[in-house]
C-alpha cells in the first residue's frame, strides 16, 4: 500500500475513481463486485485518511460508501434555494420516532406522540425515501412496521443509527423502551376518536402558525 | 452548529437535553389561551405545561401540572373555546389522578396514584425526547443542505455488449432461402398443371353442341391418356368443367340435372 | 499555500468542494464569484497538482474547471459484459446478401430479400463487426454502401468472399429446392403436433383427431 504523501496505488485510485463517477453510494460488495471482486476495505480506509483534511471526504453511511463535502464548508456551499423540503413538526416527530424505535408500527408512533399519525405524515417521509416498510410484526392485526433507510442516513450523516444523537443516554434512561401503559393509554384512548375532529391537529406534514419547528 | 452530532451529551440524562429549548415556551405565555391550534392533543398540552416548570422533566411537579392542565381548560371554557373531546377527558383523568394523589396512602388502588403519576411523568419523557431528537436530527449537517455529494457523476455502467453468434450453415441456407423467395410466382405457375376455365367452356360447348341426349359430366373430361392422367390435371379439369356447366346453365345455352344428391350431374344443351 | 504533501488551506479546500460540487464546469470567474471573489487561480493549480496522480484529477476545458476521473481508469466506469446473441433470421438472410452481393446499397438488399430491411437489421451486423458502410453509390441519391469486413471472414472460416458457395452448390445441396405444397403441409402438420400446450385449439373449436384433448 501507497504511503500517505506518496502516489496511490491502482486499486486505491480504482476506488478513488469508481466512487467519484458514482451515481449514489456504493457498498463495499458492490464496489468489490465493479472492480473485479478486489479486496477493497483497506483502500477504503486509505481513501477515508488521505481525504480526512481536504474539502471533500469519503463517508460511510449505512454501509454504503460516498464522497462528500467537508460540513465547515457548509456556508460556502448552501444552496439557499435547493432547501430540502421542510417537514412539519409532526413529519420530524414520526420520523425521530421511527429512526430511535424502530422497526416500529403506527400504533407505536402514536402512543408516543398521544395523536393520532394521518396517513400524509409516513407517506411524506416514505416519499423523501427516508422511511420504508419493513414488514409486519407477528402479532394479531400483523401491523405494518416501519424503519429507516440508507437515504436517511446519508441525508443526517450517520454511518448507522448507533450514531443517532442521545440514543445511547435514551435506551438507558429507558426512554426508548416499547410503550405498553394501558391505563395512560386508557386515558389517552378517546383521543384516537376525537382526533380526526379536533382543531389544531395537523399531522398532514404542513406546520400551523405559531408553532417553532 | 449548536449540536455537534460527534458530542455526547452530559450524562446527566436525556431529560435535561430535552428542555434545552425551554424558552419558547416563555414566548407563548400570553398566547396560551389563544393557541388551542398550537397543540397536538392532550399530551402535547402537557408537556408544554411541564416546560413552564423549567425543571428536569423527571422533577415536575405532577400536581402543579395537573393543576395548570385543569386551570387552562377552565379558562379555554370561559373563553367559550371549544375544545375537543380528548382533552375533556385528559382533564377529568388528571382531576381523578389529582383526588388520589391527595388520598390517604391506605386507600390507595392498585397501581398506586404515585404510579400512575410516574407513568404519565415518562410518557411526558418519551414525547420531550423524541421531539428534542427530532430537532438535532433536523440541525445535523444534511446532505445536500450543508454537504454536497458530487454535482456531475459520471455515473457507472455495465454495459452488455452483444456477442452475435452465426453458424455458417445458416448463413448459407439464410442465402438459399432468399434466392427461393426471390422468384416464387414464375415458380409456381410453371409447375401447377391445371384447366383453365376458359378452355373448360370451350370444350364444354362444344362438346354440347353435338350431343343429343344428356350427358354425364364426367364425359366431357378429357380421356385420361398420358398427358391428363395426372390425377391433380384430372381434379382440375373436374372443377374447371362443373364451373363452365354452370356458366352455360346460367347463359342459357345448358340445362343441369341431377337426380340424387352426390348423384351424376347431366346436362343437355338447349336448342332455340 | 499549502504544501503538497501538508494540509490544504481553506482555500484550496472551498475550491475543491466547490467543484466537486458543481453541477457543471465552472470558469475561475464564476469560481471566484461563488468564495467571495477570492483569487482562486494558484488554489486550481494546487489542486491540480495535488490531483494529478490519483484516480480523480481537475481538468479545465474551455476555459472551465472540473474533476473527471483518470483517462486511464475509464475502462473501471464502463464495465463491458458479453452476452451471446444468435442473430435473428433477417440478419442472417441481409449479412448472406451483402456477402453475395457486396458492395450492395440497402434498396438492392430490400430488392433481392423482397422486404423491407429495418434499419436496425444492418446496425446489428454492424455492431457484429461483419459488415461495415463501403462509400456510396455514384447514382442519383448517393445511397450507402455496404460491405462484410475482414473479420466477417475471419468468423467464418473464410479466405475470401470467393469461397462461398456458388448458386450451383447451393442447388447441389437441396438449399434452393422449391418450396412445394407437401413441404408445406409437413411442416404445418408438425407444427401442430408440437403445440403440445394447446390441444384442440382449431379455428373451428373442435380437437382434431389425434390430439389429446
Amino acid at each position: 500500500m501507497s504511503s500517505e504523501a506518496g502516489a496511490p496505488d491502482d486499486l486505491v485510485r480504482a476506488v478513488e475513481a469508481t466512487l467519484f463517477a458514482a451515481g449514489q453510494p456504493m457498498t463495499i460488495e458492490a464496489i468489490s463486485a465493479h472492480l473485479g471482486q478486489a479486496e477493497v476495505r483497506a483502500a477504503l480506509d486509505e481513501l477515508q485518511r488521505h481525504y480526512a483534511g481536504r474539502g471533500v471526504r469519503l463517508v460511510e453511511r449505512g454501509r454504503r460508501w460516498h464522497f462528500e463535502t467537508a460540513p465547515d464548508l457548509a456556508h460556502l456551499l448552501r444552496r439557499e434555494r435547493e432547501e430540502p423540503r421542510r417537514l412539519s413538526r409532526a413529519a420530524t416527530e414520526v420520523l425521530a420516532i421511527v429512526a430511535y424505535h424502530e422497526p416500529v408500527s403506527r400504533a407505536e408512533i402514536e402512543a408516543i406522540r398521544g395523536v393520532q399519525t394521518a396517513k400524509g405524515t409516513l407517506d411524506v417521509l416514505m416519499e423523501a425515501g427516508w422511511v420504508r416498510v419493513a414488514g409486519r410484526r407477528e402479532v394479531p392485526g400483523r401491523p405494518v412496521i416501519y424503519a429507516t433507510t440508507p437515504e436517511f442516513l446519508a441525508h443526517f450523516g450517520l454511518k448507522s443509527l448507533k450514531e443517532l444523537p442521545g440514543i445511547d443516554d435514551l435506551r438507558a434512561a429507558g426512554l426508548l423502551d416499547p410503550v405498553d401503559d394501558d391505563m395512560i393509554e386508557a386515558a389517552l384512548g378517546s383521543d384516537h376518536d376525537g382526533d380526526a375532529t379536533a382543531p389544531g391537529q395537523n399531522d398532514d406534514g404542513v406546520a400551523s402558525s405559531g408553532q417553532s419547528a | 452548529m449548536d449540536l455537534p452530532p460527534d458530542i455526547a451529551p452530559e450524562p446527566l440524562g436525556a431529560a435535561e437535553i430535552a428542555w434545552d429549548g425551554a424558552a419558547t415556551a416563555e414566548t407563548r405565555t400570553e398566547a396560551l389561551y389563544l393557541e388551542i391550534d398550537g397543540w397536538e392533543g392532550p399530551l402535547d398540552l402537557l408537556l408544554d405545561l411541564a416546560r413552564r416548570q423549567k425543571v428536569d422533566l423527571r422533577r415536575i411537579s405532577i400536581l402543579e401540572l395537573v393543576d395548570q392542565y385543569l386551570t387552562y381548560i377552565e379558562q379555554a371554557e370561559a373563553l367559550r373555546l371549544e375544545l375537543a373531546a380528548d382533552y375533556l377527558v385528559m382533564a377529568a383523568w388528571l382531576a381523578y389522578l389529582k383526588s388520589a394523589l391527595l388520598l390517604p396512602k391506605d386507600e390507595q388502588e392498585d397501581p398506586s396514584p404515585e404510579e400512575l403519576a410516574l407513568r404519565l411523568q415518562l410518557r411526558l419523557q418519551r414525547l420531550g425526547a423524541m421531539r428534542e431528537a427530532a430537532a438535532r436530527l433536523m440541525g445535523r449537517d444534511r446532505l445536500g443542505r450543508d454537504v454536497f455529494a458530487r454535482g456531475a457523476p459520471e455515473g457507472l455502467r455495465v454495459d452488455r455488449r452483444n456477442r452475435w453468434q452465426c453458424e455458417w450453415f445458416d448463413l448459407i441456407r439464410a442465402y438459399g432461402d432468399v434466392k427461393i423467395r426471390a422468384e416464387p410466382v414464375v415458380h409456381m405457375v410453371r409447375e401447377r398443371m391445371v384447366m383453365t376455365l376458359d378452355s373448360a367452356i370451350q370444350r364444354v360447348s362444344s362438346m354440347l353442341g353435338v350431343a343429343i341426349d344428356w350427358m354425364d359430366l364426367r364425359d366431357f373430361l378429357p380421356h385420361a391418356s398420358e398427358a391428363w392422367a395426372n390425377p391433380q390435371l384430372r381434379r382440375s379439369a373436374l372443377a374447371s368443367s362443373f364451373v363452365a356447366a354452370l356458366e352455360l346453365a346460367r347463359t342459357g345455352r345448358a340445362e343441369l340435372a341431377q337426380e340424387e344428391t352426390f348423384g351424376p350431374l347431366r346436362l343437355k344443351a338447349v336448342r332455340r
